[in-house]
């Protein structure tokens, strides 16, 4: 089994530990040992976006050293680090680029972090959906043991995945990794001309009403066009659009829920994993019902 | 008159040119009954006040071969030179400075400390280096002052031809004697051979693509060297295009390149930085606006010691003669 | 030798800084030097007589010039030279204007010492300046013109007229170009087809005309006034004397296939004529869609024609022939508005690029319904222009007026049309186009100023929610419209590749094929006797591209009236005597200027050719033997200058 | 005795002549101790010279031609990078700083750029300080 | 309603400056074309338009500091992908916060956020609150 150094973030232990939990599961069906880095610290979330803030970058380079030192020890296969939370991805992805462009800051946070050993650079950030690709999706499809073909799903990739263009993991107008995924573990793919527009982020804390208008939208787009559920790889898009359907339903009465599940458990579902895996409690919006009446 | 008088002399050289002579085989007798030889260390019972004893001009021309770098050489070249008629510089060494001229690259201490104290090989604790003068028992014994750079010998005396090549061939040499004996010389200075390149006369010259270009740079020993297609086209460095001919391309018939032991032509002074900018620009020519510089670096990494390969025989008589000391 | 020096005062700009007496004194004691005088403006009439005696007088045979820079008055002084009958090659400038007055004003010892220094450098080269000929060599009568849109047409005809022989190649069936598929032409509002169609017909007519259609240039070779070309002519498989364009042949062929000439939005058959304006006026068979002719699957098309005129045993013929110059007039391909996915062209059915609209609002003239158009329009301006995301940061031009164009049109055949034009900027700025601006928003036409983000079809109605700012009343408009139209760009055409493949021009960053100086000769390329014709140089509308075309024949003309040019006379020169034919230097040569030649003793020489040579000297730096030399920069004037400078 | 340093530039005469005229007219000012060499383009420029201006007395030596992709003769250009790199790369093995020998692109509208390649260069020259390359004309240990 | 005068000044000019050192953009560069505005999901709630907050700047309008609009923005970088000219509004818009944000001014105060609220809000969603709107 190839082992790659996997960072989980705060999220993933907590609120969308359904998400991590399904996500290992699925990675060891496609031969995938994903080996916790040990002593990680948050990600320094959302990347800092002014020219001198080198201190919040540092959160993310403190990761690449743990990779680095995994590596060194020959724990891990992969010098990348694997991420599920596309917040993450964006974090870390954004702070290794900046790190391989500009030397000079480098060197400065080095010289700032004299308890650390040096991060020599190098470490890149993938997402776990950038590594299924890599294995081709015919892989997938031949890991596939049960059919959820009748199961209307729209993804949702809002911002993380796809934005800036620098830490895109797939063209940021026309992404297609998610549809790829879906269509190879059997489920009718819904598209939507709202998949990768913002759900609001971190605006939920101060501006909940943004969110709400927003989740509507996104939604309704999705459910006019015949989808029965989302899919996202993002637990704060989760929340966005899934917790927040309360507030949703305060605001348009007549509007109905619609559950939103991470991709990996769906590949779950699809590969016939143990059930605990989904630990679909933690879903905002029981997904339990509409798989029943789908007769998954 | 009697026949006239010709002398031999070595200054730094491996003898080949010595051997070169004798090489001569029947032509040698030709020559013997010619001239009369009145000093030649390496066959000949000849001493050097004999020489001394002579007339200024008496010796009609005196062939010295090899590099010069000790007092001993420059001492027995002056004395030649005043003697002699004509000098003509025999072979490589004495001509461009020869492999002897690489050591230009170093400087005498580091010679003389890796000879006799540094080498693997050598047994020698105490760090004993050669003296000019020593005292022993029996008195003080001398040697001669052996010196930081290598010269040619157009670089000490005056010269009045050359004979190139490591060695010069039979048939240059016999060419340059019997035009000496006939007295049918070109003008003094002149290189005694052809005056175009070695592609001129190379067989493989033929072989050449329409546009020469070497995708990268490939050393002899890393491939299987095709004898019938010319190396610059098989991506091996051959010194040739900026190279005399006329050694009858010894190397090329051996499946090797050319090395440039005749030296450059035309109005060339400096070989290797001539060969250098042949090279260099046909290095990765083919689609050039595409190259990176760094594949450019990649590239050029392929040429492992652009000094020891481009100036292989010629550092001596180039224009920077020798490496900064500091 | 007798030199002659003359330092120049340049007015003060030199003399205030450097001390011209110094100059002249260090001049007077070089050799050869049998006169310097300084002058406070020898570029003026008065300082260029003095030199003409002067030459005269003192029987100069040298001149050194101590003055500004060779490239600001070099050719004054060249033709001083030439009318003093010295040879032009044999006069040095040395720049202490630029390079010394100016560059070092804050330090005018050194200056100074720095003009005498370049003084000195000119004369040790002028003495070994030995004169050039510019070599004269005949020059003919024809041209090859790539390409059959309006301006490689208006070029044939304008060198046809004149009598040169053109050889008009294009690589559709027909000529006309894009000019061909448009409704109408902005400001004035003619027929396109009505106004295109007689110049069309006027190059068949044409004596001095051969016209290849459906043709593609394979290879040129040679050099001005001995260009070789080879033109590959693919089979029509439809005798165009034959043909008498009935049109019997098309009903019977099995095969549809989306029709180019209306981009797509009808269908044409395997056998078709492009339009109905086409010339030559025949049909033509597309072995890429017919059902096939090797083996034979259909012969429906042959059967059907009684003029007899289809034969399917044709092959691609290989034409060769000789020209002096070229027009390369390749023209532009439209935007791929695909690239530009949140406009949902190709993907939402009421989205068309505006080529599509002109002959949707074409065929409607003529009768024909391509598609049907709603009431309410949007058209969206620069798409696929003025835009990094896509690596395109050029305005194309004629879009705003094309836009406004298409707009008014819509508006005459409907008043009741409700149109918008979301615009970034409107740009006006041609012979009459402001004014037909204003005719636009007089008829209504809504001009909003804000980049369309995205649009959104709504999946019932297929209607258009296009998101967009209008950024002068700083409010959103989310409005849904029927139809929308997106004014795509202009980008070079696939077509111009090839030809810049063959003839190696270089491209401006904007793709489009770059010519030699940006103001003062705008048709021409860096290769001598190649010229630019219409939108193949960049975006430009119908009068631009016909003026360009009528420049570039005139710039022809200029050549080849002539009957002899004078080649460059800096070239490369090979020594015989020396050169081993090691062809080093062959490859090198940008211009494939040098051969290597075998010679009767099998031994090899170089031999450049003194014609192609543009005087680079890259060959003369590679050559390893020092054969190679450039004339003007020999190896021993470099070493002198070296020496001189040192 | 402090000397002035001197350089040589060789200048191809399309762009980076050109662009030296263009400092020249916009009055960049540039320190005095350079001389250009003009040829038409910088790849007639052969290692041979380059040496050649050093052993005759020259402190540093700068090549400056067209941009990449800008050659007035198409690609003359990519030659003299690949001529100055591999002669850069022998120098060394003489003992020669890096410094000394040096290749920029500079295009005809670029006056500010020359003049602060050039200057730029005198600078660094002058801390080197003249080549003295006449140990090997004499012999002492 | 009196139209506002808008003057050109050196205190202008130096913001305009700074939020270009900040920002790492050239914020002239803007040619004032609304395509970010039209798809900038937050458009609807802020008070200007993404578009004006660049105009502004240009016109070293200092006041934009003390608009909603810049904290509204949701850092998608929806705007960032569609720029014609290349431009980064969210490298903009945050460059604004931190000028307010490093003089100590926190545009969130944790307190106004009820217990229940914070505990069903997830870590990410707290942790880029704070890391966006407090310095
Ligand atoms: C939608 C639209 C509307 C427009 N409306 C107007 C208007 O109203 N008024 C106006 O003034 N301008 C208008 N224009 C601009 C106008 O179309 C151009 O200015 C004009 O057509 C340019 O002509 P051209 O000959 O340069 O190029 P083209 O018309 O593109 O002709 C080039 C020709 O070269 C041929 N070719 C290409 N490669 C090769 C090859 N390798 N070998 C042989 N042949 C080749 C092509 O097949 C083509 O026939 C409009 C443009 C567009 C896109
Ligand atoms: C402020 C300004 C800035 C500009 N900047 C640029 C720029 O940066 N780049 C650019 O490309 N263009 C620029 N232009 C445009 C450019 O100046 C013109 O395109 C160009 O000068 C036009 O040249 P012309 O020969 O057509 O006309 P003119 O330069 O006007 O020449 C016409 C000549 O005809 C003479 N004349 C007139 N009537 C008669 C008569 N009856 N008999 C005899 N002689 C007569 C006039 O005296 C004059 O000498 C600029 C224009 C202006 C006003
Ligand atoms: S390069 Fe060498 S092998 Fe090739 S033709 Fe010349 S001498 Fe012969
Ligand atoms: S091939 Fe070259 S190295 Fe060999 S003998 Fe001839 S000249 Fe000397
Ligand atoms: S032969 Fe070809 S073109 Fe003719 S009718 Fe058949 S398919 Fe059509
Ligand atoms: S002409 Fe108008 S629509 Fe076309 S690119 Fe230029 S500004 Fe945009
Ligand atoms: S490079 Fe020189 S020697 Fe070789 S073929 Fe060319 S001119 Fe002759
Ligand atoms: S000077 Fe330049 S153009 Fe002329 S032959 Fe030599 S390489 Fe070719
Ligand atoms: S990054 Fe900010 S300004 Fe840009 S679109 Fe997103 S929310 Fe709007
Ligand atoms: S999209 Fe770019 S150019 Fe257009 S208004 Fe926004 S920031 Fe300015």
């Amino acid at each position: 089994m190839k082992k790659i150094p996997y960072y989980p973030g705060c999220t993933l232990k907590t609120t969308g530990k359904n998400f991590e939990d399904s996500a290992i599961a699925t990675a060891k069906v496609l031969g995938l040992k994903l080996l916790e880095i040990d002593r990680w610290n948050c990600c320094g979330t959302v990347t800092s976006l002014t020219q001198d803030d080198l201190i919040h970058h540092i959160a993310s380079v403190r990761n690449f050293i743990r990779v680095q030192e995994m590596n060194e020890r020959g724990e891990v296969d992969d010098y990348r680090l694997l991420t599920l939370c596309s917040m993450c991805y964006n974090t870390l992805k954004s702070v290794s680029n900046v790190m391989q462009e500009r030397p000079d800051d480098l060197d400065k946070i080095n010289n700032f972090m004299d308890r650390e050993e040096d991060y020599k650079g190098g470490v890149t950030v993938v997402h776990l959906l950038e590594l299924i690709r890599e294995m081709g999706f015919d892989e997938i499809k031949s890991k596939v043991k049960k059919s959820l073909g009748k199961l209307k799903v729209s993804p949702y990739y809002g911002c993380t995945l796809l934005r800036p263009k620098e830490v895109a993991l797939d063209d940021p107008e026309v992404p297609t990794i998610m549809e790829d995924l879906l269509n190879a573990i059997g489920v009718d793919v819904i598209d939507s001309p709202k998949k990768s527009m913002c759900c609001g982020s971190y605006q939920t804390v101060r501006n909940p009403k943004t969110v709400v208008r927003l989740g509507y939208e996104i939604i309704e787009s999705a459910r006019k066009r015949g989808a029965e559920a989302l899919v996202t790889s993002c637990p704060l898009c989760a929340f966005n659009l899934d917790d927040r359907q309360k507030e949703i339903k305060l605001e348009h009465p007549d509007f109905e829920r619609m559950p939103v599940f991470y991709f990996t458990q769906l590949t779950a579902l699809a590969f016939g994993l143990k059930k605990d895996v989904n630990n679909f409690d933690l879903n905002f919006t029981d997904p339990r019902p509409l798989l029943k009446k789908k007769k998954i | 008159m009697g026949k006239p008088k010709v002398a031999f002399y070595w200054c730094a050289s491996c003898g080949g040119c010595e051997e070169a002579v004798v090489d001569l085989a029947e032509d040698i007798l030709t020559v013997v009954d010619a001239v009369d030889i009145v000093f030649w260390p390496v066959a000949m019972d000849f001493k050097k006040k004999d020489v001394q004893a002579m007339d200024d001009g008496a010796i009609a021309v005196s062939f010295i071969n090899g590099a010069v770098r000790t007092d001993e050489q420059v001492e027995m070249v002056e004395l030649l030179r005043k003697k002699s008629g004509l000098v003509v510089a025999f072979g490589a060494c004495a001509h461009i400075g020869g492999i002897p001229g690489l050591a230009n690259f170093s400087n005498s201490k580091e010679i003389l400390n890796t000879l006799y104290r540094d080498l693997d090989t050598v047994d020698n604790k105490e760090g004993v280096i050669p003296q000019t003068r020593t005292k022993v028992k029996s008195g003080e014994v001398t040697l001669p002052r052996f010196h930081n750079t290598v010269k040619t010998l157009d670089q000490v005396i005056d010269v009045d031809y050359y004979l190139p090549g490591c060695a010069p061939p039979p048939d240059l040499i016999m060419g340059a004697i019997n035009a000496i004996l006939k007295g049918e010389l070109p003008p003094k200075g002149s290189v005694l051979a052809p005056e175009k390149s070695l592609c001129d006369s190379c067989r493989l010259n033929k072989t050449k693509p329409e546009k020469l270009t070497m995708k990268e740079i490939k050393r002899p020993h890393e491939i299987k060297i095709d004898p019938d297609l010319c190396f610059l086209a098989q991506g091996l460095i051959c010194l040739g295009p900026a190279t005399r001919s006329g050694c009858g391309e010894r190397c090329i018939n051996a499946n090797m390149p050319c090395r440039g032991c005749f030296g450059p032509v035309g109005n060339v002074v400096d070989h290797g930085a001539k060969i250098l900018s042949s090279i260099a620009s046909i290095l990765g020519m083919e689609n050039e606006e595409a190259v990176t510089e760094e594949e450019v670096d990649i590239l050029l990494d392929g040429i492992v010691d652009p000094g020891g390969l481009f100036y292989m025989y010629s550092l001596p008589s180039s224009l920077l003669k020798r490496k900064k000391s500091d | 030798m007798r030199i002659g020096v003359y330092v120049c005062h340049c007015g003060g700009n030199i003399s205030e800084v450097v001390d011209i007496n110094k100059v002249v004194e260090a001049a007077k004691l070089e050799g050869d030097v049998v006169l310097v005088k300084d002058n406070s403006h020898l570029c003026s009439n008065d300082g260029q007589t003095l030199m003409l005696n002067d030459i005269k007088e003192y029987k100069l045979d040298k001149v050194v010039v101590s003055a500004c820079s060779p490239q600001f008055q070099g050719l004054t002084f060249m033709r001083v030279m030439e009318t003093a009958g010295l040879n032009p090659y044999v006069l040095e400038m040395a720049n202490i204007r630029e390079q010394c007055s100016w560059a070092h004003y804050n330090f005018p010892k050194e200056a100074t010492d720095k003009a005498i220094d370049l003084t000195k450098i000119a004369i040790s080269k002028v003495r070994l300046d030995t004169p050039l000929d510019s070599k004269k060599m005949p020059i003919g009568k024809r041209v090859l013109v790539v390409g059959a849109g309006i301006a490689g047409i208006q070029a044939s005809l304008d060198l046809g007229d004149a009598g040169f022989k053109v050889y008009l190649v294009e690589k559709e069936p027909s000529i006309g170009g894009h000019m061909a598929q448009l409704s109408k032409t902005f400001p004035t509002e003619d027929c396109s087809a009505c106004i295109l169609s007689p110049k069309m017909s006027d190059v068949p007519a044409n004596k001095n005309i051969e016209l290849m259609t459906y043709s593609q240039v394979e290879s040129i070779t040679g050099y001005l006034g001995n260009y070789e070309v080879t033109v590959n002519k693919r089979p029509t498989y439809v005798d165009p004397v034959k043909c008498t364009a009935c049109g019997d042949c098309v009903p019977v062929c099995p095969i549809d296939v989306p029709d180019e000439y209306n981009e797509g939005l009808s269908l044409r058959k395997a056998i078709y004529i492009t339009s109905d304006i086409a010339v030559p006026h025949s049909y033509v068979l597309d072995t890429d869609h017919c059902l096939g002719l090797f083996p034979l699957a259909c012969s429906k098309c042959r059967d059907a024609c009684e003029a007899d005129a289809i034969n399917y045993d044709l092959y691609p013929e290989k034409v060769k022939f000789t020209v002096d110059t070229i027009i390369i007039a390749t023209g532009f391909d439209i935007f791929d508005a695909k690239k530009k996915p949140m406009f949902g062209f190709g993907k939402f059915e009421n989205v068309y690029n505006a080529l599509e609209m002109e002959r949707i609002i074409g065929c409607e003239a003529e009768g024909k319904k391509l598609a049907e158009v709603g009431k309410k329009i949007a058209l969206i301006q620069c798409v696929g222009s003025r835009d990094e995301q896509i690596n395109r940061e050029y305005c194309s031009r004629v879009c705003c007026m094309y836009a406004t164009k298409l707009a008014q049109l819509m508006k005459r055949s409907d008043p009741k049309k409700d149109i918008s034009i979301f615009y970034t900027d409107m740009r006006t700025y041609g012979k009459g186009f402001e004014e037909y601006y204003k005719r636009a928003q007089k008829s209504g036409v809504k001009y909003i100023r804000g980049r369309v983000a995205e649009i959104e079809e709504n999946p019932d109605t297929k209607k258009l929610k296009l998101k967009v700012e209008d950024t002068l009343s700083r409010s959103f408009i989310e409005s849904e419209f029927d139809t929308v139209v997106l004014s795509v760009g202009l980008e070079p055409n696939k077509g111009t590749e090839t030809i810049r493949d063959i003839l190696r021009i270089s491209k401006s960053s904007d793709g489009f094929l770059q010519e030699a100086h940006p103001k003062f000769r705008p048709v021409d390329t860096l290769i001598e006797g190649v010229f630019l014709a219409g939108t193949v140089q960049g975006p430009k509308d119908i009068p631009d591209a016909v003026a360009q075309a009528s420049a570039a024949a005139a710039r022809a003309i200029r050549l080849m009236n002539q009957g002899e040019y004078e080649a460059e006379p800096i070239t490369a020169w090979v020594d015989e005597d020396i050169c081993a034919g090691c062809g080093i230097c062959v490859g090198i040569c940008p211009y494939d200027a040098i051969t290597s030649e075998e010679q009767s003793d099998g031994t090899r020489l170089a031999v450049v050719n003194e014609i192609l040579c543009k005087g680079c000297g890259s060959c003369s730096g590679a050559c390893p033997t020092g054969a190679s030399q450039q004339k003007w920069f020999d190896i021993t004037q470099l070493r002198a200058m070296l020496e001189a400078a040192l | 005795m402090k000397k002035d340093p001197k350089i040589i530039v060789f200048c191809c005469n399309w762009c980076s002549y050109a662009g030296a005229d263009n400092a020249g007219v916009a009055k960049v000012q540039i320190k005095p101790h350079f001389r250009i060499i003009r040829t038409m383009c910088s790849s007639r420029i052969d290692p041979e010279l380059i040496i050649e201006a050093f052993k005759k007395g020259a402190w540093g030596v700068l090549v400056l031609g067209c941009h990449p992709g800008d050659c007035h003769y198409k690609n003359g250009n990519y030659k003299t990078l690949r001529k100055v790199k591999l002669l850069k790369r022998m120098l060394a093995q003489f003992g020669i700083e890096d410094d000394r020998l040096r290749l920029d692109w500079v295009s005809s509208n670029e006056g500010e750029k020359f003049g602060k390649v050039v200057n730029k260069m005198i600078d660094d020259i002058e801390k080197l300080g003249p080549l003295d390359l006449s140990y090997a004309e004499t012999e002492v240990e | 309603m009196s139209k506002k005068i808008i003057e050109i000044t050196d205190e202008g000019n130096a913001f305009l400056e700074k939020v270009n050192e900040l920002s790492g953009q050239v914020v002239t560069l803007c040619d004032q074309c609304g395509t970010c505005s039209g798809c900038c999901p937050m458009a609807e709630e802020m008070d200007i338009t993404p578009s004006q907050i660049n105009r502004m700047v240009q016109l070293g309008q200092v006041e934009v500091l003390d608009l909603e609009a810049i904290w509204l923005c949701a850092s998608c970088f929806t705007c960032t992908v569609r720029c014609p000219r290349g431009l980064d509004p969210s490298k903009i818009c945050e460059s604004l916060r931190q000028m307010t944000l490093r003089k100590a001014i926190d545009y969130m105060d944790i307190r106004d956020i009820s217990e229940k609220e914070m505990r069903r809000l997830p870590q990410i969603a707290i942790v880029s609150a704070f890391r966006k709107f407090t310095g």
